[in-house]
């Protein structure tokens, strides 16, 4: 599998593709099955599959570890701070009815933000949890 | 109602094939030979479930879903074949009945 | 930046027909969602004329018309082979392989694997070896059933030079 | 028209049973990888039946997301062999000079 012509082939084609799906998961949510944890977990699998078809290092190029903790602590702070500044307009932790003039807007956009922060948080995670394996296999 | 007919026929064309290709991963004796049985369940009997079901929605989105389907089982399907078949021969494994190494072509040996 | 592009329009037609949706708020996300997929697939180094053949948009149409095609007649064959209406027996052969690209070696070797009653399994330099279920497929191969039909990949080269 | 889906979803059930069968009796592991392939293919073909069956196209997605992600899960599987050879259930061949098996 060293040099595996057809998987690197295919990989390149397919993983524009499944970063793009993730994506659609992550912001269709409220239309169709899947939000944050979903979305995170199937971009970390494209991110997989490229270092299965190219090699770990390569991959921890592209997503280096510092950027990685980073995204993840990013994720957990907008969830947190959705809740904080739910706080400061007078409600309830989380309570996102309160984020916009009108209580369905602000509903809309707290789903959003929060979604945003529970994928953030679960791609980055998922792939410090294979990276950190990967690498103590190899070791 | 004839759209019905068609979905029924080709669904259960391709259901058919499909038992086809789990029978044949029982008839078929070695790895390599399976690989062709799982040939026909990733490809004709796949278009024939996935466009049975198209016939019944017309042109929607739902349609456009089935083809992405389609497709990315085409694109999948030989790859994971090819990455399964390739570890196989060179972990060591050889099919079964032919000869050892491929021959170029047939001319030199009539077995 | 050519192939940047036709990926990123290509992504967002993707988007477009996934969601259904054509809100503004929506239709925003996916341009979003666009952009940040073509930045992983830049940094990724995934994007150039081979994972993304423009130039062969219409040549490739023809090709999956005729591979469908000997498909279908393969799928028939192996059926009968499976139910035992016809003999199995398994051949190895090698096949030289003129394609220069990593994409035309790739998609010989795939369309060799989409066909039941063949498959590839291992590639060295210029050679494929492929296992297939009957003498007859294997005589076939030999003549160049597959090898016609895939698109010549020459100008592949060009375009890659004129970047 | 939902009985001959249901139907169908049965067929195709039956055809993941087969496919379950020759995972579970191998006798190489790449029998088993390849088997639980055509399981993951079958399985895309079940949920689409299944999304026409129950009403909800919505379902399609997961279809889509499984014969994306199928692949990926064979790709890694095969990965895993191929580090440690010995997990095959039969130790690596010893192959004769002429490149046939004992």
């Amino acid at each position: 599998m060293r040099d595996n012509l057809i998987l690197r082939v295919t990989a390149r084609i397919l993983i524009p593709i499944i970063i793009l799906f993730a994506l659609y998961v992550q912001f269709h949510g409220d239309y169709s099955p899947g939000g944050g944890f979903q979305a995170g977990v199937i971009f970390s699998s494209a991110i997989l599959l490229y270092a299965l078809a190219f090699g770990l290092d390569t991959a921890a190029k592209v997503v280096p570890n510092q950027a990685l903790i980073a995204t993840a602590s990013l994720g957990v702070l907008l969830y947190a701070g959705t809740g904080v500044v739910s706080l400061f307009f007078g409600g309830e932790f989380l309570n996102y009815s309160l984020l916009a003039d009108e209580p369905t807007t602000g509903q809309h956009i707290g789903i959003i933000i929060i979604e945003l922060g529970v994928g953030l948080t679960v791609a980055a995670i998922m792939l410090l949890i294979f990276f950190t394996f990967a690498r103590r296999i190899l070791n | 109602m004839i759209t019905d007919i068609l979905t029924g026929v080709f669904v259960s064309l391709g259901c058919t094939l499909g038992l086809i290709g789990g029978l044949g991963m029982h008839r078929l004796d070695d790895f390599y030979a399976r690989l062709h049985a799982v040939g026909v369940t990733d490809t004709l009997c796949s278009f024939f479930i996935l466009f049975g079901l198209a016939l019944q929605t017309g042109l929607s989105f739902v349609t456009i879903k089935l083809l992405l389907i389609f497709l990315f089982l085409l694109f999948t399907s030989p790859a994971a074949s090819f990455s399964l078949a390739n570890n196989a021969w060179q972990w060591g494994l050889r099919p079964k009945g032919t000869n050892s190494e491929p021959v170029s072509s047939f001319n030199k040996d009539a077995s | 930046m050519k192939h940047t592009i036709s990926l990123g329009a290509l992504l967002f037609a993707l988007w477009v027909l996934l969601s259904g949706h054509l809100e503004p708020l929506l239709l925003g996300f996916g341009v979003l969602s666009v952009i940040f997929s073509l930045y992983i697939a830049r940094r990724m180094d995934v994007v150039d004329h081979e994972s993304h053949p423009i130039h062969l948009t219409f040549k490739l149409l023809k090709f999956w018309l005729v591979l469908g095609k000997k498909i279908f007649q393969a799928n028939i064959d192996v059926t009968l082979r499976i139910l035992g209406f016809k003999a199995v027996e398994p051949q190895l052969i090698k096949l030289k392989m003129d394609q220069t690209t990593d994409l035309g070696k790739a998609m010989y070797a795939n369309s060799i694997t989409l066909t039941p009653g063949s498959a590839s399994i291992h590639m060295e330099e210029g050679e494929l070896y492929v296992h297939t279920i009957s003498r007859q497929g294997a005589q076939d191969l030999f003549d160049g059933d597959i090898a016609d039909i895939i698109p010549h990949d020459k100008t592949s080269s060009d375009t890659g030079a004129n970047q | 028209m939902n009985l001959l889906l249901v139907a169908a979803s049965l067929a195709i059930m039956t055809t993941m049973a087969l496919a379950l069968a020759r995972a579970l009796l191998g006798p190489t592991i790449f029998d088993r990888i390849l088997a639980v392939n055509m399981f993951g293919t079958k399985a895309v073909l079940l949920v689409a039946v299944f999304a026409f069956v129950s009403g909800r196209p919505d379902v399609l997605d997961i279809a889509l997301l499984y014969s994306l992600l199928n692949f990926v899960g064979v790709v890694a599987a095969l990965r895993l062999v191929e580090r440690g050879k010995d997990y095959a259930d039969h130790k690596k061949p010893e192959i004769n000079k002429d490149g046939s098996n004992p």
